[in-house]
């Protein structure tokens, strides 16, 4: 199938939408199982959707912006990934790896408003030195602006202007670069954990991340919370623990300060 | 000046005395989606999380200019904490702003609270719920049934209205709560690690997938390397390898858009080869 | 089948023996894997009655008196479950839920006595006062006695005599009743445990509660001793601890003093 | 006077000083059985404990009238313990009652002593072999085969005869054990609440049975509540939340019969809906 | 089969050399695996060697020198069990147990030498003394010299020589002695662990003994690593832990004897 | 003269200065293969670790007699310590040598050190990777494939092979590295003990096979003791039991070579008697 006008002005709607939801995070409706489910919708292939939701759900598990970080984009990832599969006849799973260059294009575009955007601190600072709070308010509809016409016009390039080279090229690949594609979005989380752990690990919390990781390849269950709740024990032991002993070093500067106060 | 505040905290389970009502502090709660809406790397949520509190400034500050200068100026400084808890930080702002506590116990107060608060939060909704919620919906969504989408949208809205609760609790429980918080916010920050680090743990068990097709040895003696070896001598060593190989990169500082090269590289190379 | 008098006395006889032995906690033959045994000796129905009393006993594994607390009685109930399945031809399962009145009007009894028994207390400090030993052992029967016979009275009556409408009740349940009685049988030790936790539970043993919660749903297996031996590791990983950091105090409340005679 | 009972405890092992004979320590094994003889929320195990030792202060005081007096009188006061572990706690009491160590001494101690024996005790006899020893009986049971009660039968017969050796152990420790026990006794306790209640949630997790039989979406998209929804987030959730909606009912000073209630009504409810 | 001579003479090299192995722990070669595998090499059936290599491998788990002790020898158990087993068509699992007196028998030697090289440690002195390296160096040779030939006389007495009278012995044997030998090899690396708690356990590692065994039962894992890697979670923690407490006791010190030297 | 071998050691990453070329660093991690060479009970690993290290000392020392006969004599005292982790203590100490740090400083060093590294290196050699490779071998071995042995030697020749860069890593920590060490060698055999006990308790579990055989019961009530007894109270009671009662043979002065005979009287009689 081919997407038409229509389609892909849906599409560059329903990216403005939940693009501006992901700068926010506030309804999470640009998560990729809720985004695929929309594309599939417009596309008049709801299942495909909700199949190729679930897949990019899973491969996009580890990129989380924590820490202000900025994964691939799941909005341009979701819409694309439908778009793809459902244009060029491949799998869901393949059609992910092959929807991930546009999402990190998204990526490097809202990278790049992360670090331009700070070009309005100065107003932003001028309308709170001088109280001004109606200004201050429309400032910040600027940013929001910028981002969702950028979600909106990228989305529409992507899904409706860019279909013909997308479809020769995914005809031309050969089998073992599909399931390549298909393998590295199996892989792909790997890259958020890793991103996660060069800010939060420290040398003394390497043995939780073993104990999450050991508990987890032990236990063959669905989902972390196990894991989570176990990691909350320990989190919670070492809690009381750490208390105690800070009493405990409080006390001693205590005396220490008293002491050195006798030798006044 | 902390004593006092802390006075005046103790005096307020009196309702009465807010100038707000309880529609407005609902509102906050709303208004706290807003706080990345100007976000770079500079401030971060700095003019976002002014900007939701704006109104309720103007309000509080409505006969004194000064005060309003004053409190825009200073929460245009850099912060960064988990968005889902902005609710709650903002209700207890609010009630130490109203009862005019000191402007610099303000301060050392949101430097001390918010990064471990970052940390819990980030603990809790992206590296628990989310994967939770994602995973159930997913593993539902995989057979093609709608039901999948639609738990998870529902569990969001939930999470979404639940700011309004949020705010109030914040609001209410005054500036005591922040004393207790404030006090243990390195202890706070130690645990919420801990949380955060063993969940990663097993997510990198949980969500990468890495599986090799390879086998070795000639004639009679062909053994598997996957099932026959490496997952005899612990399942998922290769996905932890391979989280660590791009942590090792990381460390010297490569780019992290390489990373993802090298996971196309590497899985189109195994792919090709058939190693995976 | 018809409970016979030679059997309704002999049931008395049973539960005076095990009620007595329920309020010493000598024996354990209180506990409804005995009782329902042996009552479905009396009965004639050995095998129903050791099949009662395998299902009662998990249903009251909970309800435990510790910490002096009075759960529903054992006795009772491992008396009137056996004696319901044979006289209605009601499944075990079943007859638990219906049993559970008497139960409860038995714990109430104990309740009464827990209760009142305090008015012996000031008779017993006076003979302790005298130092008469022969007369303060001789009052510890009346209790005893007490106790007994109540047990005794109220099987006989509950068994024996109540036969007709309890067969008349039965047989008027509609079967999503006798299910009702069934699923109460499963919930109930639910009840046991928040008795407990009302006792014991404060903040800082959430955590632990939470790990033997997680760990006995993760591993299937079919008692809790690994939980417990978990437990005891982690306890005893906290006892060594714990006793470090009040040496550490010790010391620390030592040299406090020090100073403190010091400024003398 | 505490180091005079300790000096005393260091001359004990020679055992030739003991008034009492192998069978009468034996028997006050046995005779630990009578402790909730006269049980009222008064004064609990006092009556029955100090029934249960008569015999021996009368030897001990045979020529002292008015130390008969006392040491009964001192016996009256509240105390609560766990039943199985009386008979080493009593020959740990008679040995100093024997030495006449002072009476507050005594007294101290079985303060500091019984709490936290009682928490220990019961983790032990009530939350785990009981269940074990009853689950595992009950396995056997529930087939119809006798050996299930027999068994029981066996080790609860194994345990009241283990109260004769348990007596000889407390009376020949002697007072030295009790200052080890009683220096220890927050610590014991704490960890004693520490096995408990890890016992308890395991207890919860094994004993509660609660599984929902509803169905829901339409269509294509239906699915189990219980099996694709409810277990995939955690298993024996419903359980769990049952409990401390029953806890959280308590805490709100609900009376304990209500709770039955509750849970009777809830059943029949959910049979007669058809949800369970 | 019998044992040609070449075959009793390329043993006794297989055993000077894996003997040596074994006295310096350098290749490991006088593990059971490898010992087996090259015995069944030498004998004409690699694939009896394998699968001998494999079962007295897990034999002799524990049985390890850690800590100076000396077990029963691997490289006399590993050549013993194949030659048995080759020579007498017993399976090798009751080979295992035929061979047992064998390798008890060489330990008996080495732990004869473990006490008399210390004839050896005056001259070791006196050379050290005199700093004189290069006698210092031959000296060495001597006790590996001696190892390295017992090694070989044994070995090839107890392959070569002693065929006649083990064959007799080993057709006499019954079932039930057989069956019983076996049972003995699955039981026999009790032994090292045992000796190894006698040096390594005290009171407060028991909790760590404790959960090393309920994860191992209850978690069914083809190897000991999971248990390794929560061992090494727990020991972890405990490091940290430690580190700290020994920092509070430190500042507890210097303010003591600051204390005690304002006395002065 | 400690604070003047830490400052020693801060001056030495320049390398130029050693007086050893890196080829005989290498040959060091080789020659510590030696250590055991002269293994007695008097004097464990000291001949032999002399000997390892005479070539270097003699070239430290080659215009110093009277050194040269001080090093040799000081190492001839008592030591033992886990051999694979020799080349890591030989590279460190041979810094220290070749800066002439005082002698009873490196004296107090190898008394602190020694014992904790040998317990952390059994715990990792000795009971975690010898287990884990040969029960992998072991596995793929008793299929009749030869894979098996020739994994395990794979395995250990690159354990063989790493003992060169421990030297060099040793012998270019140098001195600082010790500092650490030394400073908390109390709390890493402390961590070590944890590790190894864990992993022991684990291996009881693995590796001792007891199974009864026997029932009990007449008629209809037959059960199997191993299946519907003993493995529905724990799993491996009897290995962990059994390892128990040799422990406490060995408490009671037994020697050692009685566990085993106990162990076959044991084996042959339950076969004898059919219960196993
Ligand atoms: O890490 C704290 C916080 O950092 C940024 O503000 C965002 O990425 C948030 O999603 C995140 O929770
Ligand atoms: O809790 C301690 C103790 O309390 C009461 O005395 C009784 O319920 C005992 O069974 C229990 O062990
Ligand atoms: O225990 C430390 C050490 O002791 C001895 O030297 C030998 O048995 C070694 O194998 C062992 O590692």
């Amino acid at each position: 199938m081919t997407i038409t006008l229509v389609q892909g002005l849906l599409i560059a709607l329903l990216a403005m939408i939940t693009g501006l939801d992901c700068w926010l995070q506030a309804f999470f409706i640009f998560r990729p199982i809720i985004v695929c489910t929309l594309t599939g919708l417009i596309l008049g292939d709801l299942r495909l959707g909700v199949i190729a939701g679930g897949l990019t759900e899973l491969a996009f598990a580890g990129l989380t912006p924590a820490g202000g970080t900025q994964p691939p984009n799941t909005v341009l990832c979701g819409i694309m990934t439908v778009v793809i599969a459902a244009t060029n006849n491949t799998s869901p799973a393949t059609a992910i790896g092959l929807s991930l260059p546009f999402a990190m294009l998204m990526q490097y575009i809202l990278l790049f408003y992360y670090s331009s955007f700070s070009l309005f601190m100065s107003k932003f600072d001028k309308y709170a030195a001088e109280g001004n709070a109606q200004k201050f308010k429309r400032l910040n509809f600027v940013p929001l602006i910028i981002v969702t016409l950028s979600f909106g016009i990228f989305a529409f390039l992507s899904a409706y202007a860019a279909q013909a080279p997308m479809h020769a090229l995914v005809n031309s690949m050969p089998q073992w670069l599909t399931h390549g594609f298909e393998l590295a979005g199996g892989i792909l989380p790997a890259v958020g954990f890793a991103m996660l752990l060069k800010v939060m690990l420290k040398p003394r919390y390497f043995p939780y991340l073993l104990l999450g990781f050991v508990i987890a390849s032990m236990i063959s269950f669905s989902n972390v919370l196990p894991v989570a709740l176990i990691g909350g024990v320990f989190a919670a032991i070492e809690y009381f623990r750490t208390r105690e002993v800070s009493d405990l070093k409080e006390q001693i500067k205590d005396i220490d300060n008293g002491d050195d106060q006798d030798g006044i | 000046m902390a004593s006092e505040a802390s006075e005046v905290g103790k005096n307020k389970p009196s309702k009465r005395k807010s100038i707000f009502t309880n529609h407005e502090i609902s509102m906050l709660g709303i208004r706290s989606n807003l706080v990345q809406a100007s976000f770079s790397y500079e401030r971060m949520h700095a003019p976002g999380w002014t900007w939701a509190q704006l109104p309720y400034w103007e309000k509080i500050y409505k006969d004194d200019p000064k005060g309003l200068k004053r409190v825009m100026t200073d929460n245009m400084e850099f912060i960064n904490s988990s968005p889902p808890l902005y609710p709650i930080l903002m209700g207890l702002l609010l009630t130490m702003e109203e009862d005019h506590v000191e402007p610099t116990t303000i301060k050392g107060l949101k430097n001390a609270l918010f990064g471990p608060m970052a940390g819990i939060g980030d603990a809790i909704f992206w590296f628990t719920i989310m994967p939770i919620v994602g995973g159930i919906s997913a593993s539902i969504a995989k057979n093609g049934n709608a039901l999948g989408p639609v738990l998870f949208f529902a569990v969001y809205l939930f999470l979404f209205w639940s700011r309004i609760p949020l705010a109030h609790l914040g609001y209410n429980l005054g500036t005591k709560a922040i004393d207790v918080i404030q006090e243990n916010s390195k202890v706070i920050s130690h645990a919420a690690s801990i949380l955060g680090l063993t969940v990663i743990g097993g997510l990198i068990a949980s969500y990468v997938k890495m599986s090799l097709t390879l086998k070795i040895g000639a004639g009679n003696s062909v053994i598997s390397l996957q099932k026959q070896l490496l997952d005899k001598i612990f399942p998922n060593i290769l996905p932890f390898a391979f989280v660590f190989l791009l942590y090792w990169l990381l460390k010297k500082k490569v780019n992290p858009i390489w990373l993802i090269v090298v996971t196309f590289v590497l899985a189109i190379l195994m792919s090709f080869i058939g190693w995976m």
